[in-house]
């Protein structure tokens, strides 16, 4: 059942010295029983099939160490909270003892100088192979760059100069994904998303606010494990994880569709477990993996908590209405406008009618009376 | 009335009701006449129609031709673009924007001209307007945004009088009704000869000129030509109810030519005789004969006509006849034991709400009557109406619209048909021969005076 | 430009755009229609005038037997797709929240599968609409390029909701986005057309019934 | 540390009543098709109810259902993995734990028996080779016979 194979199915050249991560895993005495187990939790975590499990193992094998430099910008450390404090830690550790995390501000002991010359290190010796994780939105480069800077680094010569050499770039949360909160209207920072500058790599984005844990790690295992990048959405998100809404895979979803809707958060249908839409659910136009990965390790996520989908991964979520307005509804205030445009309309109105009337009576006193005199010309 | 005003473009004199020259019907007349008759029903209609084609279902003329052109409301669409140019806010906006943007450089002024009223455009819709168009109002029943059509084609006449695009049927009748008095041409000498002779066939009195009578009757030419039964009848049924009636020397025909051609001046001239004399009598009622464009002319058309409320109450004579059984002022005897049938005729039903009142009085002295399958509200026209019978080029159509009168009475098989209008009777009777069918029919006025009890007679002479 | 964007374009400008326009238009057009008023009538009457619009005004939902009769196929297919157009308009939860939140107020709503299948409904029945406007010999002779125009705004109202409905339009936000749009499409062009018969037409009736009413007469 | 059942927290009012999300069924009618499946064609299935949109409830309402069987095991390795045979013959489910005995995955296989409590193929040359290398050791037991 395990074959393994003495090549990457890419067939790309691996790095010397580096050992494969089946080797790995037996060196640390794992079972081919607990390879199996592993291959069908990494299956469950990357959203694919279980029957999958076979390949994943095949392809686990003979896979390499990748090198990941972590570039935290204008972030709130929230998505490296979420990666941390992943609540199924065997496999999620399995695959960060992987990977070579080269360089990471929150993670790594060193700092200063030796920390920048640690990501440059790492930058040299895998060049062209290395992934870039990106965490927080960045100024662009029209934008004050003091806005936030790195060893005295802007960010976004410190985001260009890595890229340059990498493989590929996973934007970690909705910042890095699509601007998120820095970009929020009105912006100050000028902040923009990773791939507004990142052009000529290939950009993975993983929105969410944090995105889910498993979702993170589910994205590095599949490019470990099959050493490319997964199908991606118009968004650039992996489709394994992004490719069907919070609404589709709702368990609330019956609700919604028998017409059966909390109003309050405290009513019956909300201790019913009723269809959150009239209370601001996002859940219809929102793409993401909650309703079946769940938080805290599958414990529960917003919507069996009560609370309506905020849309968290969707790009600028923060301006896209009120939070608890259904999604039907418009940001802004219509009413006053109404009024306005109404008053308008019957001033206008009576102007143009009293108008067309002044012009009836108009006709009225050129009217020529009709004889029969006259009638009896035509015959 | 008589306020001079110069019609922009035209050398016309003042308008002073006397003479004036021919061409004094022009477009710009046209024009102005219709736009005198925009209201606020007639904005509300134009902006409601979505061109479903429901109305062509209620036409005779459009179902026994199935001509789409006979569609009613497409009838009216002159007074519409007229409307939408001149009464729309929007209208207005695109007529600017017209002027102003150059369009014609842009090679877009064929696509924003948009359709101008022309005299030719009248002239084309001069048959539509009249040769196929009793104005019998069943269009304005049926319409699903509630557009009352009848009422817009009574106002699109208007401007077809001003413009000078009248059949020559109508023109006549008008003239003849206001410099004779009647459409026929006809005298008080012929009716006084027909006086003397129901005088000596009843042996009774035709009350004429008597001042401070409760009614004041009017005839129509139609009716002593055609149907001198009718006042036979009348007469005997006053004397045996004890009524106290007159007819006027000075005025003693109902129609109006005016309200037929669409001439509101013409219809005020006519009305206006029938109020003299009324007043000069100092009648308390005027009864209007058994014909049905009487009775909208004087009952309803009348005082807006002349602008003013009457010192007198209107009825038709069905109305009186009515309130005379009502009151048991009527004792009749025997019943009619043929198959009697009902024609409402449209200005009396649907147009003017006297719907159970023949109803009653055919109930009176008929033991097997039956109501055609649509009638009162919803009957169907005979086709004649609203001019359509004194207008020679609509003959055709006028026979082709009888068609469907003539299925609805096939469909009850009545012996004789009753009716209380003489331009109904009249096409009653030419469109049943016609079609070959041997149905008699009679005005219920004569019915019920064949039943009056005899013996009454003397006590209320 | 994204689908969330151009979703939040047509539900926050653009639907403040249209919502202004139509009111605008409307009330134009309704105050333009009563402020030229009508002449006073001098014949007595013999019934009441507001009474019989009153009632006119609701008698015209029911057709009259003999023009159900003469044309069962208008009758039903226009009442049909008449009644849908409103029950999702005014029934469908999104669109109470809507209407709850540009007017404050909101009544209760179908449940989602009934509006769905009204919705389908309605799309057969104005598919069978035009249909008929195009086959039917007087609909033919009297439709203007206008009349097209406003079946056209009208089917892509229902079309581009219900395929948000069933999400058949991927990315939801665009498909939402569309069907805004076409909502504001249908707002912005409804009081320069014929479509302010769903204002007007009550005006209609009203005066319809009013004339006859004052006669006696329920029309 | 205190874990989170320490936390002190008092409930008002009445739990609100159990709720069918009705998600629980479906899964069932999967389950029957699969087994078909494995008369039919010896194919075997596995289902991840972890990508299951499961509600508070479904996940033991669809346990219910399924009842347990006769067999009971347990793999060790790599943390424990529980596998229970349904009261449905061949239908297990499979839970996967890791070293701190939280859920990495939830599988149903319908199967013969499950793949996990089979012997690996390549453990088995293994097992000859050692089995080899005990018999030739001097201090084994006669060979044993054909």
């Amino acid at each position: 059942m395990v074959t393994a194979s003495p090549h990457r199915p890419d067939g790309r050249p691996a790095p010397a010295r580096q050992a494969t991560l089946g080797e790995s895993l037996r060196r640390n005495g794992v079972s081919r029983r607990g390879f199996l187990k592993f291959c069908a939790a990494t299956a469950s975590m990357m959203a694919l099939p279980p029957s999958m499990a076979p390949a994943i193992a095949a392809a686990l094998e003979s896979a390499r160490r990748p090198s990941v430099i972590w570039l935290s910008f204008q972030e709130c450390t929230g998505c490296t909270e979420s990666l941390t404090r992943s609540f199924s830690p065997t496999v999620e550790n399995l695959i960060l003892d992987t990977i070579s995390l080269d360089y990471h501000h929150t993670l790594q002991a060193a700092a200063g100088d030796a920390a920048e010359h640690a990501r440059e290190a790492a930058m040299h010796a895998n060049a062209g192979e290395y992934l870039v994780v990106v965490d927080g939105s960045l100024p662009g480069p029209g934008a004050n760059p003091g806005y936030s800077t790195i060893a005295g680094i802007s960010n976004y010569d410190m985001l260009m100069e890595t890229v340059a050499d990498a493989a590929a770039v996973i934007a970690v949360g909705s910042c890095a994904a699509f601007g998120g909160l820095p970009k929020a209207s009105p912006n100050p920072s000028g902040a923009v998303a990773v791939q507004d500058l990142v052009k000529d790599k290939p950009v993975i984005n993983v929105s969410g606010c944090p995105p889910l844990p498993m979702v993170i790690t589910g994205v590095l295992a599949q490019y470990l494990t099959f050493g490319k990048l997964p199908e991606l959405d118009q968004y650039n998100r992996p489709l394994a994880f992004f490719g069907q809404s919070i609404h589709d895979r709702c368990y609330r979803r019956p609700f919604y569709d028998k017409g059966l809707f909390a109003e309050t958060f405290d009513d019956e249908g909300a201790k019913k477990g009723w269809c959150l839409y009239r209370l601001g659910c996002k859940g219809p136009m929102t793409y993401n993996a909650c309703a079946t990965m769940k938080w805290n390790g599958g414990t529960s996520w917003p919507v069996e908590a009560g609370a309506p989908c905020l849309g968290c991964s969707e790009p600028d979520f923060w301006d896209a209405g009120g939070f608890y307005d259904a999604l039907s509804v418009p940001p802004g205030n219509s009413g006053d406008m109404l009024l306005a445009a109404g008053a308008a309309g019957v001033a206008v109105g009576a102007g143009v009618g009293l108008l067309a009337r002044s012009q009836a009576k108009g006709a009225a006193k050129q009217h020529q009376t009709v004889t029969a005199e006259e009638l009896e010309q035509k015959l | 009335m008589t306020e001079a005003v110069l019609t922009p473009g035209a050398d016309l004199p003042e308008s002073s009701g006397t003479t004036q020259a021919a061409g004094g019907f022009s477009l710009a007349r046209g024009l102005n006449a219709l736009r005198e008759e925009m209201d606020a029903p007639v904005a509300s209609f134009f902006s409601s129609c979505v061109h479903c084609g429901l109305c062509a279902t209620a036409c005779p003329f459009f179902v026994e031709t199935g001509d789409p052109k006979y569609t009613p409301i497409h009838k009216l669409e002159p007074m519409r673009i007229l409307w939408e140019q001149e009464f729309t806010f929007w209208g207005k906006l695109k007529g600017v924007l017209r002027e102003k943007l150059p369009l014609d450089k842009l090679g877009l002024d064929k696509h924003f001209a948009g359709k101008q009223v022309t005299d030719e455009m009248l002239a084309e819709w001069e048959p539509l307007l009249y040769d196929s168009c009793t104005m019998c109002g069943r269009c304005s029943m049926v319409c699903p945004v509630g557009n009352d059509i009848q009422y817009m084609i009574r106002k699109a006449r208007e401007g077809q009088v001003a413009s000078g695009h009248s059949p020559e049927g109508l023109v006549a009748a008008s003239v003849r009704a206001v410099n004779t008095g009647s459409p026929m041409g006809l005298k008080w000498k012929t009716l006084d000869v027909q006086i003397r002779h129901v005088e000596q066939s009843t042996g009774l009195e035709v009350p004429i000129d008597k001042q401070g009578a409760d009614y004041l009757v009017l005839l129509s030419s139609m009716e002593i030509i055609n149907f001198p039964e009718y006042l036979e009848a009348l007469t005997k049924i006053f004397a045996h109810a004890g009524v106290s009636w007159t007819l006027s020397q000075q005025c003693f025909e109902a129609t109006n030519a005016g309200i037929q051609i669409g001439s509101k001046d013409i219809a005020a001239v006519l009305v206006q005789r029938v109020v003299d004399a009324a007043e000069a009598l100092d009648v308390k009622n005027v009864i209007s004969p058994e014909c049905g464009h009487a009775y909208t002319a004087i009952r309803w058309e009348g005082p807006n006509a002349i602008k003013r409320a009457y010192p007198f109450k209107v009825f038709h004579i069905i109305e009186v006849l009515d309130q005379l059984r009502a009151d048991g002022r009527i004792k009749t005897e025997g019943r009619e034991d043929d198959r009697l049938s009902l024609h409402d005729p449209c200005n009396l039903a649907r147009k003017s709400g006297v719907i159970q009142q023949q109803r009653n009085l055919m109930d009176l002295v008929a033991e097997n009557f039956v109501d055609l399958k649509e009638h009162g509200k919803m009957q169907w026209c005979c086709g004649a109406g609203g001019g359509v019978s004194s207008n020679e080029r609509a003959e055709a159509l006028k026979l082709a619209a009888f068609k469907k009168k003539k299925a609805q009475i096939e469909e009850v098989e009545p012996d004789r048909m009753v009716t209380m209008c003489a331009t109904c009777r009249t096409q009653l009777e030419e469109g049943l021969e016609e079609f070959t069918m041997d149905i008699p029919v009679i005005g219920l006025t004569e019915l019920i005076a064949d039943h009056l009890v005899e013996s009454d007679e003397g006590t209320h002479a | 430009m994204t689908a969330v964007e151009f979703l939040m374009l047509t539900k926050g400008p653009l639907f403040q755009a249209a919502l202004a326009v139509f009111a605008l238009g409307v009330l134009v057009r309704l105050v333009e229609i009563l402020a030229l008023g009508r002449a006073h009538n001098y014949a007595a009457p013999r019934g009441s005038a507001a009474l019989g619009g009153l009632r006119t005004m609701y008698k015209r939902f029911e057709p009259d037997p003999g023009t159900f009769k003469a044309a069962p196929f208008d009758v039903v297919v226009g009442m049909v797709w008449h009644i849908g157009f409103i029950v999702a308009l005014l029934l469908f939860i999104p669109h109470v929240e809507l209407i709850k939140s540009t007017f404050g107020i909101a009544w209760p709503a179908l449940p989602n599968p009934v509006v769905d299948a009204i919705t389908a409904i309605t799309i057969l029945g104005l598919l069978a609409a035009l249909v008929h406007r195009l086959a039917h010999p007087v609909k033919r002779f009297l439709s203007t390029p206008e009349d097209y125009l406003i079946w056209g705004v009208t089917f892509l109202v229902m079309i581009t909701g219900y395929l948000a409905y069933h999400r058949l339009i991927n990315p939801y936000p665009l498909a939402l986005g569309i069907h805004i749009l076409a909502a504001e499409i249908f707002l912005v062009v409804l009081p320069f057309t014929k479509l302010t018969h769903m204002f007007t037409a009550f005006v209609a009736r009203y005066y319809n019934g009013a004339t006859f009413g004052r006669k006696g007469v329920q029309s | 540390m205190a874990s989170i059942g320490d936390i002190p927290i008092k409930v008002e009012g009445e739990p609100a009543a159990p709720v069918a999300y009705g998600n629980a069924l479906p899964v069932l009618s999967q389950v029957r098709h699969a087994l078909a499946q494995l008369i039919q064609g010896g194919e075997p299935t596995q289902i991840d109810l972890g990508a299951m949109p499961f509600g508070p409830g479904d996940e033991e309402r669809l346990m219910t259902l399924l009842g347990s069987g006769e067999v009971t095991a347990s793999v060790d390795a790599l943390g424990p993995t529980r596998i229970q045979e349904t009261a449905f013959s061949g239908v297990w489910v499979v839970e996967y734990l890791n070293t701190d005995g939280q859920r990495v995955a939830l599988h149903l296989e319908v199967d013969h028996a499950p793949r996990l409590l089979r012997s690996q193929p390549a453990d088995l040359s293994d097992a000859l080779a050692a089995l080899d290398a005990r018999l030739s050791a001097p201090d084994a037991n006669p060979a044993p016979g054909d």
